[in-house]
């Protein structure tokens, strides 16, 4: 009597797990020599999941659940599982060169990294506790592995370490939240949760159930303070980790948190509102102002993309924190169309920053200087990747500012208006050190005693660099490719 | 013609320059010779579709928008992609075109020190497609876009071809490259502006709301005029959107990035920076500011004419006080937009037309001096006043030029000077009811003595630089005189100085009938 | 669909004409061109000609004085009144600008004036300037300055009247300054543009009150609404206060250009270019452009602008005596004419503001042959001893027979000796001061006329007569110079019977003619009202005289007397009056300050401010977010969590602070931070919530 | 017998996990107290399930879904501990601080 | 609300005692082995407390996997590990206070909120043990995917940590860092 699954629904995650299993058959079966077919294998099963997404995005018929609701498949679960791929193939094409060159182990990289991104697939449409549980776990399991990659670093290793041990810690924190979230309303899904939570809003266990989830969630997006892992471990671990973990467990932090307060308790904005306000100021600002006095490269885009997250947190917290419907759906919109556009601007200026250092050979960036003078192309993608993350036309990190200010503005209350006036300062201040980057690269003279790198360039980095770059100009001139995220996802934000 | 109506002209004259730069840059750097061409051509084709407008377009009934198009861009917030040229902007538009072929003829042959012609001429007519584009924008965020587009190439071509020579930066003892500096500061002015004007509009947008559906659209946020300057926060959105401008036009306070900028920025740089660049802020002011919040415009207007005023006296003494001869005339800049700005805060047609025509005028004839001075630094290697002197025995042709285009720029009458600064002063002498006329004379009084100190610090330039005896310092130096790119950039310009000086109606034809109705639509969302 | 051409068509009449006038007035606005026509062949083709563009200068001064003759007779003939313009842009729907041209009383004669004097001027220049360098600049700004004055001559609207006027401006800077190898010329030229600059504001403030109060540039249109009191037409702004500023401020433009004291400082100076320039600029034609606008608005300052004319007279009066004065004490021959001339415009102005239009013009009128000719007599002179000052002159006469013959007749005419032109005009003047009740001016005039004759007399005795002091040998010039002298000394004869009052014997008047005087009137608003005598007062005409011939005969007891130094004959010491008149009363220096303070502290002032305060206020701002980001790095994230949780160093307690940190990089701290921040967010909003 | 009791000793136990997270300078001693805060809260999933009668018995799944996770999470930390202890002869976490600011 | 007439309160509260006291060794010992076993102690009383609450088969689980598994796992880190056997003053670093205090306002915390919503109410399941059938119906039911998943975890897991933990053919000198 089995429960009825839809197959059709669960296409992606079916054809994500033939593609782990038959990577992890090949690593075993190929001699050492054809490892490099594990990379391949995985680049095309992630192009098979990708295709019943889109299907299933193109035909509308509207929603589906199974498991009596606790698994849905809507336009919101199928973007994020889209994006979420898509990530993942970027960040595949990226670790083809990195990988090789250092002789690690190509399989079991490739099958963590599937399995990292199962996790996140099925997140997106966990409707229940235990789910969504779970399918953290299988995000963050395989990355905290994955972050000590290169055993013979010691960086690498504590970057793993503290990942590890503050990553439990929090799971903890989120476990211990979801049990009292249990206790009081009863049942596991969300739905359930929803209607219980209106009349609970002010009981203080409640308050805490929700807060420690919020915690446990906003530790995955590093939002401050509980953002103190990221910097370490985003410099110790390999870059396209690095790239996966600052894009994609972020975006899978932000979805636990959407469907969360969103689905779960959105009766409940008095408490998370506020709190997301806290957490969005103080993010943008401690981001934006330590990443001033960074001179690592890869330790700036850490601070980077917590800045980032503190902009994204914004149209958030103005959603919680402003009343009417209308703003609220916009500005959930806002939030998604800017992690949309955050991720291929993030994953670009990675793949910037490993194309770079294979001349650079360091980290620094005054190392990083005259870049343009010895190797334009490079140069150029930083130029476009680095000014996209500073909000300038026509690159697409403008329109992803204008619908986040736009949303702020919108929100209607005194403290919404405040927090844009947080974020304008900070827009200004990000300016500055994306600037600087570009300068160094463009503007100084080469520094002196820098032998140049080895010239050859793998083709999976340029073609991630290329994929992304398009996307990043096609979405600034014409913003409807990104505004196409916010208005099909704004539906969830009417409830349930 | 269709070609004509349904706007492919006007899209053409904006994106054109965009795909000369795209081919431009295919073409490999060694065929230097075929991307100069390709380069030229582009912006020929640019100018001949500009002049095509020109002539085809309706003078009889300039106000009205005229070769638009009106396609949906962002839907999802209700701005789309609204382009249409009036009696205001054509113009301004056709300048534009203009002196991008000339910058582009004049630099034929002598490139800036970082020799990199192709990137150069990607700038440019990247900068063009940025001008052109806000000169025709008629949706907020389109003009916001263009706006921004424009900050880019200049702050890359102030940046890597600006003068290298170490600045000290005053009370900081720090001593950076001028170029870096003065490009920093530039973007960082510019940014800081128009961060005020983007929450300017979209304020705007969101209070449109209510009478009727939200939109960018500038000519439905001028019919909800009335409304929307009713609102409380209107002052601030004026507010906003006047930093925004201010900072570009620049007016008083906000000018201390120009200097800097013109003096570091190569010479085509400073050319298109001082041509067109400070228009665009003027520009706003007329297409934007003025009619959509005209209550805050009139309030506002008394301090905008103080802060003009302020800055014709204050640039024209900082003139008296250099020594680069190429600061002088970015602080004469400064005074020369202020009596556009002068223009504009009188709300009458004489100020607003003289506002267009000042910029026209100042856009050739300091575009003339720029051009002059970057050749005579080309031949001497020096900006130095003190240096420089006799430029006239030395190089006939040359001084004869920069005798003339001095001249013009000091206003004098029956060159295209004259009519920008003498409508302004008619205009403030009665300006629009309910502004303090006394406080509007005064100021039309200052605005005159401001022409005299203009005429003082443009002869005793003159004096200094064209005429005495040339320093021995030059004595066994060769100089060649105008060679015949420059005198082919030059001429037009020349013949359009005298042109405008002698009829006006060149540019008060195109532009009355829009001023006409563009005051009598304020005066009638006032009452 | 109006294209661009028709569109310049449109938008109201193009062309706007007033009065009746035959084919000669249509075609009049070709003087106005030729002179612009011809700078342009000059720069193009002139190096190539003998003259270095002489020729074609003096073929377009041949035609406009041909031109100007035409009118002047046809004027004369019919009494037409001609105006026509076209119009070059329009702003708002009223103020139209306009380019036209005027052909009545008042311009014929100017044209006239100006055809003659320019075209001996010019003449004589071929000769004067043969082997200078940059003849063809010379020539060409020559013919933009003859250019320039006809445009402001004949403007029929404020506007273009100012054009001309600035551009007079212009090229007297060009021409002043035109040897401007040394510093000394290029600065006059710049001192007289400021001057003239100054002035313009007046005229430019002046000009835009009246005509927006009016609604139109039209000088028609300004004294039809100002001869009505303004009360009927659609004028409502007009009022008498505006009539009287404007009236003032257009005075004090045209003081600025006709050089009344205070503002005069810059003719003296003027002299610095050559003495063609001087000639024509500075004595016939440019200087009285002020004369001529004061005149061309006449109908304004009879009517409503009354109260503004006894100021005129107070300057006109000032600059009449004054500067007479200061001619005493000057030792360049040019110098001496430059003062002259102030003086005699003081005349004229004086005579305009006590109502005496035809007296005014009648004196502009003779006062431009026998000064021209006095200018180019002194350039011949110049020209032979190759030297201004008169220390190096002395006994010409024996070398330079007929210069000395015609400079004598110019400075009798000057000084107003029967039956020469000076004599009529300064008598007419005299009337008009008498029948205007002007007592106190009228001797001031007729002591001013003896100073005129005892300082010429002056310049006569040092130059011709005595001992030749210079070195070298003076020659007389050649024909192309002396033959306009000539001419010129015909003219200053017969120039005085164009207006003869006429002689009174008993009852019948003899020798009446007042062709002139009908002349002038043949214009808008004729009826002008200034008085003109039956016949010749002989009470006035003897004071004149007097006066003159006393003039002479002082200077000629103090100064015939050789001495073997001009220094020695020049013995005219009068105590305390010597070093001031010497210094000029100080008004250049007063000007110079002026000019210092403004170049110097003034601007430098303003340069700090710029560098110093603004730029300072925005490099803070820069650097501050660098500062900020600094302290929020070693302060917050280093210092403060450091110094909190290595618990060693025991740094001042942060008070009550509820976030505690382990320090940075230690896993710990962050598993701190984490458990804590957790707490406090759910402890904060129990709290928040449960009231 | 009522539920609060067992949700104190639960707290207890979590609070005392925390504790030893914080405070311990041993990495196993540190996985010891983490395995301790998960222990407290599947007593607190069964004391739940055990008042609530979920028909599902939810909490007792959620339990058992938290032990098979945990299960994995000490394999994963032990393998961390390995892979530092063999790099740095030293399981002592502040050891590993060489990254800051 | 602790009726002390029942004996089950009577085993409970025992089995609470058994758990808080082995947890605080766990965190407080100086020595790592008596650790361990004090986390064995704990784990095993909360099976008893299982029981009580007639959670059978979590209980049984919680025995199995834990106690058998892990325990094990734990012993054999600790012997890897080669951590002194006998007392040493390793295990508190200076932050002992601080943590004190954060886990104390912690208990406090959550003790508050717990009591104040769940004081009162019963431990109703105490009869009637819930049969494993019904929770193997749920769990092939509405929960197959999480249970799919979760073995995908733990197949993740011990992948990932043989290939991290094992000893490399070709490691890279330690220390050095290369981009």
């Amino acid at each position: 009597m089995g429960p009825t699954l839809d197959y059709l629904a669960l296409a992606p995650e079916l054809a994500l797990v033939a593609t782990l299993m038959a990577v992890l058959t090949a690593d075993i079966v190929l001699p050492h020599a054809q490892k490099y077919w594990t990379a391949v294998l995985s680049v095309l099963g992630l192009t098979v999941t990708a295709l019943p997404i889109l299907f299933l995005l193109l035909s509308d018929e509207g929603t589906r659940t199974m498991l009596d609701g606790s698994y849905v498949v809507d336009d919101f679960a199928l973007i994020f599982k889209g994006l979420f791929v898509a990530a993942g193939y970027i960040v595949i094409l990226m670790s083809v060169s990195y990988i090789e060159s250092d002789r690690y182990y190509q399989g079991e990289y490739y099958f963590l990294l599937l399995a990292s991104i199962l996790g996140s697939v099925v997140m997106a449409s966990a409707r229940d506790l235990i789910l969504l549980f779970v399918g953290l776990e299988l995000v963050s399991g395989p990355l905290f592995l994955l972050a000590g990659w290169r055993k013979g670093d010691v960086k690498s290793n504590e970057a793993s370490l503290k990942f590890y041990l503050l990553g439990v810690l929090s799971a903890a924190i989120l476990l211990y939240g979801m049990s009292f979230l249990y206790g009081l309303t009863g049942t596991v899904d969300f739905a359930g949760i929803s209607e219980a939570s209106e009349r609970l809003s002010h009981t203080p266990a409640f308050i805490m159930a929700v807060l420690f989830v919020m915690v446990g969630f906003a530790f995955k997006i590093s939002a401050v303070p509980f953002h103190f892992w990221a910097p370490d471990t985003y410099e110790g671990a390999p870059t396209p980790v690095t790239a996966y973990m600052s894009v994609s467990s972020k975006a899978a932090g932000f979805v636990g948190m959407l469907i969360v307060t969103y689905v779960a308790f959105p009766d409940a904005s008095n408490i998370w509102g506020p709190a997301l306000w806290i957490m969005a100021a103080l993010t943008m600002t401690v981001g934006n102002l330590t990443a001033l006095r960074q001179t690592n490269i890869v330790r700036l885009l850490a601070y980077s993309s917590i800045a980032q997250a503190g902009f994204m947190l914004v149209p958030f917290a103005v959603a919680g924190v402003s009343s009417d419907p209308d703003a609220i759906a916009a500005a959930f919109g806002a939030t998604v169309t800017y992690i949309a556009i955050y991720t291929f601007m993030n994953l670009g200026a990675f793949a910037v920053v490993i194309a770079g250092a294979r001349y650079t050979r360091s980290g620094d960036i005054d190392k990083w200087a005259g870049l343009a003078s010895y190797q334009p192309g490079v140069a150029l993608f930083g130029l476009i990747f680095f000014l996209s993350l500073a909000g300038i036309p026509p690159l697409a990190g403008w329109y992803a500012k204008l619908v986040m200010f736009s949303a702020a503005i919108g929100g209607g209350s005194v403290w919404t208006a405040v927090l844009a006036g947080i974020a304008a300062i900070n827009a200004v201040i990000a300016f500055y050190y994306y600037a600087r980057v570009v300068k160094a690269m463009w503007f100084d003279p080469v520094p002196e005693g820098h032998v140049a790198g080895k010239p050859e360039q793998s083709r999976s980095l340029q073609l991630a660099l290329v994929i992304t770059m398009l996307f990043v100009i096609a979405a600034g001139i014409y913003p409807a490719i990104s505004a196409y995220f916010g208005d099909t996802v704004a539906s969830i934000a009417g409830g349930g | 013609m269709e070609l004509l109506d349904n706007g492919t002209v006007l899209s053409l004259i904006t994106f054109l320059p965009l795909v000369g730069a795209l081919v431009v840059g295919l073409i490999p750097r060694a065929q230097e010779e075929a991307y100069k061409w390709a380069a030229l051509i582009t912006a020929l084709v640019v100018g001949v579709l500009s002049i095509v407008v020109a002539f085809v377009f309706d003078y009889g009934d300039s106000a009205k928008f005229q070769f638009g198009t009106d396609l949906s861009w962002i839907e999802s917030i209700g701005s789309n992609f609204h382009i249409g040229v009036d009696g205001i902007s054509l113009p301004m538009l056709v300048l534009s075109a203009v002196i991008t072929i000339l910058a582009i003829i004049y630099s034929w042959d002598h490139w800036e020190e970082p020799r990199n012609p192709k990137a150069f001429l990607i700038l440019m007519l990247l900068l063009e497609t940025g001008m052109n584009g806000t000169f025709v924008a008629l949706d907020l965020i389109l003009f916001f876009i263009f706006f921004e587009l424009v900050l880019l190439p200049m702050y890359f071509m102030i940046g890597i071809w600006g003068d290298k020579s170490p600045r000290t930066i005053a009370m900081f003892n720090l001593t950076t490259e001028t170029r870096l500096y003065a490009s920093i500061k530039f973007f960082l002015f510019t940014l800081f502006g128009s961060a005020f004007m983007l929450l300017s509009f979209l304020g705007l947008y969101f209070n449109s709301g209510d009478a009727g559906a939200r939109t960018f659209d500038i000519p439905k946020l001028i019919e909800m005029a009335p409304h929307l300057s009713a609102l409380p926060i209107a002052g601030w959105l004026f507010a906003g959107m006047f930093l925004g401008f201010a900072v570009k036009v620049p007016m008083w306070p906000f000018h201390t990035w120009l200097p800097d900028a013109h003096t570091a920025a190569p010479t085509v740089g400073s050319v298109l920076l001082a041509a067109i660049l400070l228009k665009l802020g003027s520009y706003g002011f007329i297409r934007i500011a003025l009619p959509i919040l005209p209550e805050q415009a009139m309030q506002w207007a008394p301090t905008i004419a103080i802060l003009a005023v302020i800055g014709i006296i204050y640039g024209s003494l900082a003139c008296l006080a250099q020594t680069d001869m190429k600061r002088l005339i970015a602080f004469s800049s400064v005074g020369h937009m202020g009596f556009v700005m002068l223009g504009i805060s009188t709300m009458t047609e004489a100020g607003i037309n003289a506002a267009i025509i000042g910029m026209v005028a100042h856009g050739v004839i300091t575009g003339m001096l720029f051009f002059v001075a970057g050749s005579m630094h080309h031949r001497y290697h020096t900006r130095d006043m003190a240096r420089l002197g006799g430029n006239a025995t030395l190089m006939p042709k040359m001084g004869f030029i920069l005798g003339f285009i001095a001249m013009a720029s000091l206003g004098l009458p029956g060159l295209a000077g004259f009519w920008g600064e003498f409508m302004a002063l008619l205009g403030a002498f009665r300006p629009a009811a309910g502004l303090p006329v006394g406080l509007f004379q005064t100021a039309m009084v200052i605005g005159a003595v401001g022409t005299v100190l203009t005429a003082g610090y443009l002869l005793w330039m003159l004096q200094k630089v064209n005429l005495g005896e040339p320093k021995e310092e030059w004595a066994g130096h060769e100089f060649h005189d105008v060679d015949k790119f420059e005198m082919a950039a030059w001429v037009p310009l020349l013949l359009a100085t005298v042109a405008i000086g002698v009829y006006p109606r060149l540019v008060l034809g195109s532009t009355n009938g829009a001023v006409k109705e563009l005051v009598s639509t304020i005066l009638e969302n006032l009452a | 669909m109006t294209n661009l051409f028709l569109a310049l068509a449109s938008e109201g009449e193009k062309v706007v004409e007033f009065g009746a006038g035959g084919q000669l007035q249509e075609w009049a606005w070709l003087i106005l061109v030729a002179p612009f026509v011809a700078y342009v062949l000059i720069l193009a083709y002139g190096k190539k000609l003998k003259y270095e563009g002489g020729e074609i200068a003096v073929g377009m001064m041949a035609f406009v004085f041909g031109y100007g003759l035409l009118l002047w007779v046809d004027t004369i003939r019919n009494h037409t009144v001609f105006e026509k313009s076209i119009e070059i842009g329009r702003v708002g729907n009223g103020m139209v600008f306009e380019w036209g041209w005027v052909v009545d009383g008042l311009s014929s004669m100017m044209y006239f004036v100006v055809g003659t004097v320019g075209l001996l001027v010019f003449t004589y220049a071929l000769g004067y300037m043969k082997g200078e360098r940059r003849n063809t600049f010379f020539y060409a700004s020559f013919s933009l300055f003859a250019g320039a004055m006809l445009v402001l001559v004949a403007s029929a609207n404020l506007a273009q009247l100012i054009v001309g006027w600035e551009l007079v401006g212009v090229a007297s800077y060009l021409l002043i300054g035109h040897y401007w190898e040394d510093k000394a010329n290029s600065s006059a030229g710049m001192k007289a543009f400021f001057t003239n600059k100054v002035a313009d504001v007046g005229l430019i403030v002046g000009a835009l009150a009246l005509s927006v109060s009016v609604g139109s540039f039209r000088i028609k249109d300004i004294l039809e609404v100002a001869t009505h009191n303004g009360d009927s037409l659609n004028a409502p702004f007009f009022g008498s206060t505006v009539a009287v500023a404007g009236a003032l401020l257009l005075f004090f433009g045209a003081m600025g250009k006709s050089a009344q004291f205070p503002l005069h400082i810059w003719l003296p100076d003027a002299m610095a270019g050559p003495t063609p320039v001087s000639a024509l600029m500075h004595a016939a034609t440019m200087v009285t452009a002020g004369i001529y606008l004061m005149a061309r608005m006449f109908p304004l300052y009879q009517e409503m602008a009354t109260a503004a004319r006894p100021i005129m007279i107070a300057v006109g009066a000032a600059t009449l005596f004054l500067t007479g004065l200061i001619a005493l004490v000057q030792n360049d021959i040019k110098k001496v004419l430059a003062y002259s001339t102030v003086s005699q415009l003081g005349y004229m102005m004086v005579a305009i503001a006590a109502g005496g239009y035809t007296a005014a013009l009648f004196h502009l009128f003779t006062h431009a042959f026998f000064k021209a000719l006095l200018f180019l007599g002194a350039g011949s002179v110049i020209h032979g001893v190759h030297s201004n000052n008169m220390s190096d002159m002395g006994g010409l006469r024996k070398y330079m027979p007929r210069t000395f013959w015609t400079f004598i007749i110019g400075s009798g005419a000057l000084a107003g000796i029967i039956p020469l032109a000076g004599f009529f005009s300064k008598d007419e003047i005299l009337g008009t001061l008498d029948y205007g009740g002007y007592t106190a001016v009228l001797w001031i005039a007729i002591g001013g006329a003896f100073v005129t004759a005892f300082y010429m007399t002056r310049a006569v005795a040092l130059t011709f007569f005595g001992s030749y002091k210079g070195h070298g040998h003076p020659h007389e010039s050649e024909a192309l110079m002396t033959v306009p002298l000539m001419i010129l000394a015909g003219f200053s004869v017969v120039a005085g019977a164009v207006n003869m009052a006429g002689f009174k014997f008993g009852e019948s008047i003899v020798l009446r003619y007042t062709g002139f005087t009908e002349w002038l009137a043949t214009r808008d608003f004729s009826p002008l009202g200034d008085h003109h005598p039956e016949a010749l007062e002989w009470g006035l005409a003897l004071y004149g005289t007097v006066a003159a011939v006393g003039g002479i005969a002082l200077g000629w007891m103090l100064f015939s007397k050789d001495a073997e130094t001009q220094e020695a004959r020049d013995r005219l010491s009068i105590p305390v009056l010597y070093p001031i008149l010497r210094a000029k009363y100080y008004l250049d220096d007063v000007a110079l300050a002026l000019v210092g303070v403004i170049k110097g502290p003034a601007a430098r002032f303003v340069d700090w401010t710029n560098t110093y305060i603004f730029d300072t206020i925005v490099n803070s701002f820069g650097f501050a977010a660098g500062w900020v980001g600094k302290v929020v790095y070693n302060v917050a994230d280093q210092g403060i969590i450091d110094g909190i949780f290595n618990g060693s160093a025991g740094v001042a307690s942060v008070a009550g602070g509820w976030l505690r940190k382990i320090q940075t990089g230690k896993i710990q701290q962050y598993a701190g931070a984490l458990v804590i921040g957790a707490v406090a967010l759910v402890v904060g909003f129990v709290i928040f919530n449960s009231n | 017998m009522t539920l609060g009791p067992v949700l104190v000793l639960a707290a207890l136990l979590f609070s005392m996990g925390v504790y030893g997270v914080l405070a311990r300078r041993n990495a196993v001693t540190v996985l010891l107290a983490v395995e301790l805060m998960l222990n407290a809260v599947n007593i607190n999933l069964v004391a739940f399930q055990s008042a609530l009668q979920s028909p599902q018995a939810l909490g007792q799944i959620f339990a058992i879904f938290v032990i098979t996770v945990a299960a994995a999470e000490v394999g994963i930390g032990l393998a961390i501990v390995l892979l530092i202890f063999r790099n740095r002869r030293s399981a002592n976490l502040d050891d590993f601080a060489t990254m800051k600011g | 609300m602790m009726d002390f007439t029942e004996p089950v309160t009577w085993v409970a509260s025992i089995l609470g005692l058994a758990i808080a006291t082995s947890g605080f060794i766990v965190v407080t010992s100086k020595n790592l082995i008596h650790a361990a076993l004090g986390l064995v102690g704990a784990l095993a009383g909360t099976a008893g407390l299982f029981l009580v609450l007639s959670a059978e088969f979590v209980a049984w689980v919680l025995v199995l996997v834990y106690i058998g598994a892990v325990l094990v796992l734990f012993l054999f880190g600790i012997m890897i590990t080669r951590a002194p056997v006998g007392y040493d003053v390793d295990l508190d670093n200076d932050r002992k206070v601080i943590a004190a205090v954060g886990a104390g306002s912690l208990f406090i915390l959550t003790s508050f909120a717990a009591l104040d919503s769940f004081g009162d109410t019963a431990l109703l399941g105490i009869g009637d043990p819930t049969s494993t059938g019904d929770l193997a119906d749920a769990l092939l039911g509405r929960f197959v995917l999480p249970f799919e998943l979760v073995s995908f975890v733990l197949l993740a897991a011990l992948i990932g940590g043989i290939t991290v933990a094992r000893k490399d053919a070709t490691p890279i000198a330690v220390g050095e860092t290369e981009e």
